[in-house]
């Protein structure tokens, strides 16, 4: 079937070439600057095909980090909104899976999964870089 | 910075105001002063001993009142206290004096609900544009948090 | 009437235009090209790099990826762009030897392919101006400017060569250069500026102005997603493969005469130099502010390249 | 030319976290810029009430992930001078030891995003590869890579072997040679002068008239560093360098930062080699101000803190301490309870954002990212 064939070829592309848009929408740059150290030599996400985009339109993932403040849920939402299907949404850092230590902040939402379908959680406070990396792998191991 | 000095020429300048330093941990001296004399003591404070580095300033409201430490730094720390009325709280902007005071009295602006006369871009810093509810540092009536 | 030898020859120009070394060799040439540039890159930079499928599997998604618009945006042009620089780009490819194999020859061709290859700048530039985003905007006008500042330099520097081998076919500049010495030695000059000028051409490190990351997000390209921004990363990547080959047709001797297995090896090992030399440049420096490239354009490498237009005329004569 | 507004953020790629700006440009003149922040405002203040003060070390770490152990200190400096503890030496040097660690840490972490903000991917990559080195050492000491959670009320909770401080001197040296590189780069890469000098200009006089501390104002001439002017933990027993320039531009502040990465690494070193032994009496009763001797004498299972008392005695106090960004301060006032009645931090970015509209004027749109690289924003740290 060549139909099943193209799927199969496409799904394998998807899974080898995750580029990821990071927004941090109310974190405290812990996390943020681990996502960024994954792309530097220690870890080197790009022999995963990982690429960090400049454009939500380019992206594939929507890295969030931090509890969603109310000044930043609209724009979280855009840029879901202008990010290109398929599309998944990864909470890294324990305050953007659950609002964390800011929970019951009075400017603080909760967590990502407040405002956007989350895919994939990473816990950890901050998350080492090694648990965002597999946090991205197995997200791409459920794609379809 | 000679503290000794310093609380001589705000006692000379107002000569009116019993001003009872204070030392605080670490290594700072508490110096109250009536609201409409900050203003005036900074201005002494920069043309007679070159003071113009201010820290930040605090603002509580203790439930009864709000006070503001106008934290200042010039070797060694020295914070200026005036306490406002909780309704209708309004003193006179640094910002004329220290323009770096600006971000820090729209802090305490929209934090505390404390107008701060004559500056030059008040507005919310920090909290949405369409913010809604009181100043959220401020007690609630009652006490309860 | 169709004769047996129409149909055979009709089939090798097919081949010749589809396959080899038209464009399945070049869409591959590409991917292979892009894939040794990152691997090279993140080596040097301490890194592993990607896997060699990489360019395909990123391909392959975005041609998979849902195709979207910001509201504002001029729909047609913007579908039509990317493919008016791919079709630059290849056609383009067809008068460019490759290993000593060219399609269609002509004398002239130097000139039409670096007309040709301003097309995609042109391009590149309207869909920026139409994309109806402020940073899209500010890239398409900082490529038009870039696009000034280069294309002096390099059409100069490549006419050295033409001009010093009485031709302007490509495949004649390159055939003669077997019979004589290569022209990056007689004009070492003009090489290094034609160099300069690709690397500005292809919008690489240091001179990725338009398209400048922390700045402008990625430029012109910025709203662009799944299939138009596979096309318009697709005539990018056969571009760097095309102005690559020009370069060593012209300056480093094409396939060194005729089209043997020898040849077409030492013109893959040139061509392969060329992209080392490109990686490593864009590895060593900052990028430059567009009004200091455009202050080097017009300071620095136009009247280089007019020194090297006088010395040839005058070794020549 | 026309007039253009080019809105910067809160999502954009030269921005780590979110903060907006919107640039009015003529062609790529910058004319005008309205600056935004707010985003990453999660009323920490507030929270900080509502917790007790241990709980508060937690929260204080959060305020900032890159300069997490700077909030600690001082937030522990303050809650400690009003009980009146005395925290044993050890105790102090490793808290001083981890301060400079995260300083050097933080540092190169700069060093890349300039680097990378100017296009420059290479030193982006060496300068965060070389990170590495220092947060091995933190991870090795705390477990923690960016939150280390060293710090806690009364001392530290971390101790360090001899075999380890062997090590850690080991790689000191490997770090000292490769920030060797950095300044070499700074110095005579030609790229990398042509997109930093003159770049965000600040005169000493801008620097005094915004309060501005820490590095930046380090690199405009003006010498202010609260390790040396108001010695806390350690530093007193400690000789180093001022570092200033000038030039007061981004790389003026570059060079101050890198120069300041090497007399981190001299501190350490002279921490690590002069560790005091850990006194059995891990801390005594306080000032002489009659606070009731609610401590036990020393805990002997080699912990460098002692639990401190869940109540503290009603009182103010201010703490200064220098991040790696400049001055930190926070005022602490307690009202008997277990819970602090008021903690106000202000933290050094949010001064250098209000030299921002300056610096931002009359400059090309591509030094944007320079600027904002060059005075080193840390939003997290300024919206709270």
């Amino acid at each position: 079937m060549p139909g099943r064939m193209v799927c199969r070829i496409v799904r394998w592309a998807r899974r080898k070439s995750p580029w990821v848009l990071h927004f941090n929408s109310g974190g405290c740059n812990g996390c943020d600057i681990e996502i960024v150290d994954t792309l530097t030599p220690r870890y080197d996400v790009e022999r995963l095909g990982i690429l960090k985009e400049a454009s939500p339109r380019h992206a594939d993932v929507l890295l969030c980090t931090g509890p969603v403040t109310q000044q930043s849920r609209d724009r979280l939402r855009r840029i879901y909104e202008q990010m290109p299907a398929p599309r998944w949404v990864v909470a890294v850092g324990s305050c953007s899976c659950s609002g964390g230590v800011f929970r019951d902040g009075y400017n603080v939402l909760g967590g990502i999964d407040q405002v956007l379908p989350v895919d994939m959680y990473i816990p950890g406070c901050p998350c080492r870089p090694e648990a965002i990396i597999q946090g991205i792998v197995q997200l791409l191991e459920t794609i379809e | 910075m000679n503290v000794e000095l310093v609380l001589e020429a705000l006692r000379e300048a107002f000569p009116t105001e019993a001003l009872e330093p204070r030392a605080v941990p670490v290594d700072e001296t508490f110096v109250p002063l009536p609201p409409d004399c900050v203003h005036p003591a900074v201005r002494i404070l920069i043309e007679r001993f070159g003071l113009r580095h201010l820290s930040t300033i605090t603002g509580e409201d203790t439930g009864s009142e709000i006070v503001l430490l106008y934290h200042l730094w010039h070797g060694r720390g020295l914070t200026l206290r005036a306490v406002l009325p909780r309704d209708g709280a309004h003193i006179a902007t640094l910002t004329d004096l220290i323009p770096g005071a600006a971000f820090y009295e729209r802090e305490v602006s929209e934090m505390l609900g404390v107008t701060f006369d004559g500056h030059p871009d008040p507005g919310t810093l920090l909290l949405p544009d369409n913010w809604d509810g009181e100043p959220p540092l401020r007690q609630q009536r009652g006490g309860v948090q | 009437m169709i004769s047996e030898e129409n149909v055979l020859e009709l089939t090798s120009i097919l081949f010749a235009i589809l396959i080899f070394p038209g464009f399945g060799f070049l869409f591959v040439c590409a991917l292979g090209f892009q894939w040794i540039d990152r691997w090279v890159v993140a080596h040097l930079q301490g890194r592993i790099g990607p896997p060699w499928f990489q360019p395909l599997a990123d391909f392959i998604k975005l041609m998979a990826k849902e195709d979207m618009l910001p509201i504002g945006a001029h729909e047609r042009a913007c579908a039509l762009l990317p493919m008016v620089s791919l079709a630059a780009v290849l056609t383009v490819a067809l008068y460019v030897p490759v290993g000593g194999h060219v399609v269609g020859a002509f004398e002239g061709d130097l000139i039409v392919v670096l007309v040709l290859l301003s097309l995609p700048a042109v391009a590149y530039f309207l869909a920026g101006w139409l994309s109806a985003s402020v940073f899209s905007v500010v890239g398409g006008s900082r490529a038009l400017l870039q696009y000034f500042a280069y294309e002096v330099p390099f059409l100069m520097a490549l006419s050295g060569p033409a001009i010093l081998s009485g031709s302007w076919s490509i495949s004649r500049i390159a055939a003669l250069q077997s019979q004589t010495v290569w022209m990056v030695l007689v004009q070492p000059v003009g090489f290094l500026l034609a160099f300069v000028g690709l690397i500005g051409k292809l919008k690489r490190s240091p001179f990725d102005i338009p398209k400048a990351k922390s700045e402008i997000g990625a430029g012109p390209l910025t709203e662009f997603s799944g299939r138009k921004l596979a096309l318009w990363h697709l005539s990018l990547h056969t571009k760097t493969v095309v102005g690559i080959f020009l370069l060593v047709d012209v300056f480093l001797g094409g396939s060194g005469g005729s089209p043997t297995i020898w040849g077409a090896l030492t013109f893959g090992a040139k061509s392969l130099l060329i992209l080392l030399a490109l990686s490593v440049a864009g590895v060593l420096y900052a990028r430059l502010r567009i009004d200091q490239l455009t202050h080097v354009g017009w300071r620095v490498l136009a009247p280089l390249a007019l020194l090297q237009i006088l010395f040839v005329i005058w070794i020549g004569a | 030319m026309s007039r253009m507004t080019i809105p910067i953020g809160p999502q954009h790629p030269a921005l780590k976290e979110p903060v907006s700006f919107l640039l009015t440009v003529e062609g790529e003149r910058i004319v005008e810029s309205a600056l935004r922040i707010g985003y990453v405002h999660r009323g920490l203040e507030r929270i900080l009430q509502n917790r007790n003060y241990v709980q508060n070390v937690h929260v204080a770490e959060r305020v900032c992930g890159i300069c997490s152990h700077a909030h600690t200190t001082a937030y522990c400096q303050g809650v400690e001078a009003l009980l009146g503890l005395d925290v044993s030496p050890r105790a102090l040097y490793l808290r001083t030891l981890l301060c400079e660690l995260e300083r050097i840490h933080s540092h190169l972490l700069w060093v890349g995003v300039l680097a990378e903000h100017i296009g420059f991917t290479t030193i982006f990559m060496y300068a965060w590869r070389d990170r590495e080195i220092a947060l091995d050492i933190m991870e090795e000491l705390s477990g923690g890579r960016v939150a280390h959670a060293v710090n806690v009320i009364g001392g530290v909770r971390i101790d360090v072997s001899q075999a380890q401080v062997h090590a850690i001197l080991a790689r000191l040296d490997e770090l000292e040679r490769q920030i060797g590189t950095f300044l070499d780069v700074i110095r005579h890469e030609r790229t990398f002068q042509a997109r930093t000098r003159g770049v965000g200009h600040l005169s000493a006089e801008q620097v005094r008239r915004y309060c501005v501390v820490g590095p930046v104002a380090r690199a405009s001439g003006v010498d202010v560093d609260m390790r040396r002017d108001a010695p806390y933990a350690a530093y007193d027993r400690l000789s180093f360098q001022v570092i200033t320039a000038d030039e007061g531009d981004v790389w003026a502040r570059a060079m101050v930062r890198a120069l300041e990465t090497v007399e981190s690494l001299h501190m350490c070193r002279q921490l690590l080699i002069g560790l005091p032994d850990g006194a059995p009496s891990l801390f005594k009763k306080g000032h002489s101000d009659g606070a009731p001797s609610l401590f036990k004498k020393g805990h002997s299972d080699g912990a460098l803190a002692a639990r401190a008392p869940r109540r503290v005695p009603p009182g103010e106090a201010v703490s200064r301490c220098e991040a790696p960004r400049g001055e930190l301060i926070y005022y602490i006032r307690s009202d008997g309870s277990d819970r602090p009645a008021r903690i106000k931090i202000r933290t050094p970015t949010l001064t250098t954002l209000m030299t921002l509209p300056d610096q931002l004027r009359d400059i090309h749109t591509a030094d944007v990212p320079a600027v904002l690289a060059g005075v080193d924003l840390c939003i997290a740290c300024a919206d709270r």
